[in-house]
């Protein structure tokens, strides 16, 4: 089983997603360079967070374009796990492999900090080891983290339970307050229908090690493993 | 040829910035200010042997598939300071 | 020679802040009359900003060699070796006036430039910080200057994928139109991967990497080192703007091609851009170098010789690399979409030529721009002091109440939370980030280690104004001191030296009593100076600021599972104080007395009557040596598990910081605890005086007597002053209640006063 | 009443956002690109009582003070759609 993290210009946090799976989860990583289409046989992609080119024209908009993001759609329509995470979401979204669209935050500015979130599903391979309803800590960083999307997309994302996050209170309440960024119904991350790519605004790989104050992220990426071990074993 | 693209976030999508905006107007004494929406622009310089037929099929195509984000921005674009299309 | 002699007037030379004897010492260096594009180079190097010409001769009071120090002042940054494989990169810099043209821009460029300085010696930059000055929050122009520059700093290191992990924020009258904000910046590199700017080789290749030359900033140096008047806001000096992503890309092409072995040199172009980097390239290597404007990348057309040389275009380096190897180099900057092009090569003359298109347009000697620019040893003078009439001693009993004393100064914006300015930065990415910002010192791991570091900026312009020797020394003290309460053995420091104009010698008066200050004690706390900056006339309109020093430290904790906080760790732990208690100077504790006086008339008013206060405060006094027992004490009581939580007492004395221990923190609740402090007849003065030399420690009950035993070794008192438990913060004298106020309320004033200024 | 300000960097200053969109669109095909410059602008409701030359007073104004640096940037406005000053 293998780890890819993308990089795209401007990429920052692919450092930090390959140090995560290769020190702390023990599993082999390798990067994966945009300009290619080759995902080097892995099993599972992180598109990591950051400012791919800058972010200049609209969040995650120019990295869609590059030639790995068609590998990694191809990858995602027969079933390849795929994580965004941060900057990495932005991409996804941009790409269409999510639904929806990132607003600059309610608050206009850039927020750092741990927020809480509630696990809304355990049917992802992304949550599969987290009860539904726990909620964990984790920090966010970001500017554009206020996710829109018109209301049958945000009816459909309800009726197929691809809410995986939300926003919500340290003892678990959907609350405004507990809501950083303004995001439609407290969106914190989604999935797609097959449920096997998904988007989150909160770091999972910052909070993977107890030294650095939390390790609640690590769940999602121990059922990632843990899915793509049940794989294995099947086939 | 120069084209000028404007992109604004849609009606039903809200403009906190806009918001903000007209905010501090207010307050340092603008009362005259009833309203404000921001948005951005592109002035794009076009290889002059162009048609403006040409120009605006160009323009169209990368205003719909780069500059905008169909689910969230609308965009109306100036061909040369002399055309304008909704 | 073949050069066309432009005529030389007096305007121009002001124009170019030359002297008419600067000129002559031109003339003669050339052995002719200098070209413009030549005059403008000397005007860019010979300025304060690049040459020191006034600070030299007092820099070299300070220290700057010890057992780690493997680079010390003189190359982009100091460097120092934190054991096993590693050193780290590490600096401060000004940007004080671009960043009151411009605040958002001015700032970004500030820390772009910080951060090239860093990484052009091969290290990979892992933390930035900040040192900001502005004038009161109640003036709209102050809080739209602060929330740029914030904004600026944001959005540049954020993007750039450097967590900007602490610093300082300080509001002042004085730096309502001369704010200050210098940008701090650290990096990590193995000891066997460092490059120096040296263009060393005849013949290599001279190559320019990065953005493309425009006509901004075009005297950004010159710039920065005059004063502000009316005028200047009208001249609109180009401001430059940043390019984070393009920093970035920059920053992993000069990583990538570092590690082909194929780059001999490189230096960033920061001020003075192409000039600077050109000369001082040469000047260390005791080359030359001829390069061609031609192949210079330029963004704009029709620019003359004098513009590229002297463009402060952004995000621009200039490296040397092994003759016939060049295509290693180009094939890494390809990969990241990042220009690279030889514009010259290394020579054997000394000389910096300057050909335009093959035509010469400038020749002028490295030496004579570098290590031979003119230095002054201008006149200094200690100010003639306003004597006061001596009044008579009448130490007046203030009648305030302490916890509503307490209220109040805690929503200071001095003594408030800083988080609204620290929420807007990314201060995880890279995750090594272990005490997130709002404690004694930024703290980060060395991944692969079992070391991290902790860093703390600190400066004082209301003492150093006061009495800038001992103004100085307290800053370092209290920097090593943050240090120590997180568990750090302090090892280095860098400095921005903020002042007013050097030719009034009352304010260069004020620059050397500061280094000394510093000199001494750095040497106290065997931190050696590895370098810094200095920013000088930071005058409005003939108005200077505080004299303002600010110091860097970084210190080592090892093991890294010895990282002490500074928030009451949990119910029932003993609280004691480390150093002195109350037994100052009658002299500082009268003008506590006074001033608590005339806080009394303040207390209701709108205003930050804490900053009113503390202004009316002289230097508190410093021992040096008793401060260093103070911080071994609490250092060895860390190292040996001991001493679970630790907190310095500075701003705001003993009862803020009290209160600061007690609020809440990042997974850690707020904790109440009841405490007894032997006040004397002056209680507010020995709750909120700003000694020095005390350290807030917790500890559990069992290990007391071993504390004590450490303190009693150093020669430093220690009183235990109760025990932490509860919701309030109540603090006794012999029965009489000083204090006793519900934490969450102190907590809440705390932490939302600063947000509530810049709320729409 | 309505005005539109635009504002954009001058042309003498790096516009970093202008340049990586440039850039992208070229890598894209879009080949007959020249230039690519960003801007922003307001749209403004005014008190529709207000006179052209109130009017166009107070946005001059608020575009000075407010919406431009001018250090860095310059604007041009619209009023109402049916003028338009330089
Ligand atoms: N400009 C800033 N940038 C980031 N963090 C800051 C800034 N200013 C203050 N902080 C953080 O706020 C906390 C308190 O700052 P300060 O009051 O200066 O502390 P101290 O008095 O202990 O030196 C520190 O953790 C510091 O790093
Ligand atoms: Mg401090």
């Amino acid at each position: 089983m293998k780890f890819g993290v993308l990089m795209f210009p401007g990429s920052n946090c692919e450092h930090d997603a390959y140090h995560m799976v290769s020190k702390v989860l023990h599993r082999p990583v390798e990067f994966i360079w945009h300009a290619t289409k080759d995902l080097k046989g892995c099993d599972a992609i992180v598109v990591p967070g950051g400012f791919s080119y800058g972010d200049y024209l609209r969040t995650g908009a120019i990295a869609r374009f590059s030639p790995v993001m068609e590998a990694v759609r191809e990858f995602a329509a027969t079933g390849g796990l795929v994580i965004g995470i941060c900057n990495g979401f932005q991409i996804l979204l941009e790409s269409g492999l999510l639904p929806g669209a990132m607003l600059r935050n309610n608050g206009l500015k850039y927020v750092c900090r741990h927020v809480y979130v509630r696990v809304e599903t355990g049917d992802t391979p992304f949550t599969g080891l987290a009860q539904p309803g726990r909620v964990l800590q984790i920090p966010i960083g970001h500017m554009e983290g206020n996710y829109f999307a018109d209301e049958a997309t945000l009816a459909q994302l309800e009726r197929n339970r691809q809410i995986v996050f939300r926003y919500c209170s340290e003892d678990g309440q959907i609350t405004e307050a507990a809501n950083p960024n303004g995001s439609l119904a407290n969106i914190a991350g989604i999935c797609n229908l097959q449920r096997n790519v998904l988007g989150m605004m909160p770091h999972p790989e910052r909070a993977s090690e107890a030294l650095l104050g939390s390790d609640d992220g690590l769940v999602v990426f121990q059922s990632m493993v843990q899915s793509l071990e049940l794989l294995t074993t099947r086939s | 040829m120069k084209a000028r693209v404007f992109v604004n976030l849609k009606k039903s999508v809200l403009d906190p910035q806009g918001k903000t905006i007209h905010h501090s107007l207010q307050s340092l004494g603008y009362r005259s200010v009833n309203d404000v929406r921001q948005g951005k622009f592109f002035e794009i310089s076009l290889d002059p042997t162009l048609s403006a037929d040409q120009a605006r099929a160009e323009i169209e195509k990368m205003a719909k598939s780069v500059l905008t984000n169909p689910v969230i921005e609308e965009f109306r674009y100036e061909l040369e300071a002399v055309e304008a299309h909704p | 020679m073949m050069l066309a002699e432009s005529e030389i007037t007096p305007e121009l030379l002001s124009h170019h802040n030359l002297t008419e004897e600067e000129y002559q010492r031109i003339v003669q260096v050339l052995r002719r009359q200098p070209n413009l594009t030549e005059l403008g180079i000397f005007s860019v190097m010979w300025s304060e900003h690049c040459s020191y010409k006034s600070s030299k001769v007092h820099l070299k009071r300070l220290p700057t060699t010890g057992q780690r120090v493997l680079q010390g002042p003189g190359e982009n940054a100091g460097i120092i070796d934190i054991g096993g494989d590693y050193a780290i990169a590490f600096k401060i810099e000004s940007h004080n006036h671009p960043s009151f043209i411009e605040p958002y821009q001015g700032a970004a460029t500030g820390v772009g430039g910080i951060l090239r300085d860093i990484f052009t010696m091969g290290a990979r930059p892992i933390a930035a910080m900040n040192s900001l000055r502005f004038g009161p929050l109640d003036q709209v122009k102050n809080r739209s200057i602060m929330e740029g520059v914030v904004a600026g700093i944001a959005g540049y290191g954020n993007c750039f994928g450097v967590p900007t992990i602490g610093g300082e924020v300080v509001f002042e009258e004085s730096y309502s139109s001369n704010p200050l904000v210098n940008a701090f910046a650290l990096g990590l590199f193995r000891k066997d991967q460092i490059f120096y700017g040296k263009a060393v080789g005849v013949g290599n290749p001279v190559i320019y990497v990065g953005s493309k030359t425009g006509r901004d900033g075009i005297h950004g140096a010159t710039m920065a080192s005059a004063e502000f008047d009316e005028e200047s806001e009208s001249k609109r000096p180009n401001v430059q703007v940043g390019d984070p992503f393009l920093e970035k890309l920059l920053l992993e092409a000069c990583l990538e091609a570092m590690k082909t072995g194929a780059v001999v040199g490189i230096q960033d172009m920061g001020a003075a851009g192409l000039t600077c980097s050109t000369c001082e390239m040469g000047g260390r290597a005791g080359t030359g170098i001829e390069i061609d404007l031609q192949f210079v990348p330029q963004r704009e057309t029709g620019m003359t010789p004098y513009e590229i040389m002297l463009s402060e275009s952004q995000e621009r380096m200039l490296l040397v690399a092994e003759k016939g190897r060049e295509e290693e180099v180009f094939q890494v900057f390809r990969k990241w979409e990042v220009d690279a092009v030889t514009i010259g090569h290394v020579t054997a003359d000394g000389l910096l030529r300057v050909k335009d298109h093959g035509k010469l347009a400038a020749e002028i000697p490295n030496a004579a721009l570098t290590d031979e620019a003119p230095v002054y040893q201008r006149p200094l003078q200690r100010p003639v002091e306003s004597h006061r009439s001596p009044e008579p001693r009448r130490t007046a009993r203030s009648q305030l109440a302490c916890g509503a004393v307490l209220r109040k100064f805690l929503s200071s914006p001095n003594l408030a939370s800083k988080e609204w300015v620290y929420r807007q930065y990314d201060h995880m990415v890279r995750t090594n980030t272990v005490q997130l910002p709002g404690g004694d010192a930024a703290v980060i791991r060395i991944k692969g280690t079992d070391k991290a570091l902790a860093i703390s900026l600190d400066g004082n312009g209301r003492y150093c104004r006061r009495h800038p020797r001992r103004g100085a020394q307290i800053a370092v003290a209290e920097c090593c001191r943050n240090l120590v309460c997180a568990g750090a053995l302090p090892l280095a420091a860098t400095n921005c030296l903020n002042f007013g104009n050097p030719q009034k010698p009352e304010i260069l008066w004020q620059f050397s009593e500061v280094i000394d200050g510093m000199a001494e004690a750095c040497r106290v706390f065997e931190t050696p100076v590895t370098g810094g900056n200095v920013s000088l006339y930071n005058e409005t309109l003939g108005e200077g600021i505080y004299p303002t020093p600010v110091i860097g430290i970084v210190g080592l904790i090892e093991p890294i599972t010895r990282t002490t906080r500074c928030w009451f760790p949990a119910d029932g732990q003993i609280v004691a104080l480390l150093g002195q208690v109350t037994r100052p100077s009658s002299e500082y504790l009268e003008a506590l007395s006074q001033a608590f006086v005339a806080f009394a008339a303040d207390m209701e008013s709108p205003k930050d009557a804490y900053t009113l206060w503390a202004n009316r405060l002289p230097c508190p006094p410093l021992d040096l040596h008793q401060e260093r027992g103070v911080q071994n004490a609490c250092l060895e009581g860390i190292r040996n598990g001991l001493i679970r939580a630790a907190h310095d007492c500075s701003d705001g004395g003993l009862a803020v910081a009290l209160a600061e221990m007690s609020f809440s923190s990042f997974r850690a609740p707020r904790h109440g605890a009841r405490l007894q402090v032997p006040a004397g007849e002056f209680p507010t003065e020995a709750m909120f005086g700003e000694y020095q030399s005390r350290i807030l420690v917790t500890l559990d009950e069992t290990d007391c007597r071993a504390v004590q035993q450490i303190a009693s070794r150093h020669g430093v008192e220690w009183l235990r002053l109760g025990t932490v438990g509860g919701d309030r913060l109540i603090v006794e004298d012999r029965g009489s209640v000083l204090i006793d106020e519900p934490v969450a309320e102190l907590e809440s004033i705390w932490s939302s006063s600063l947000g509530q200024y810049f709320q729409r």
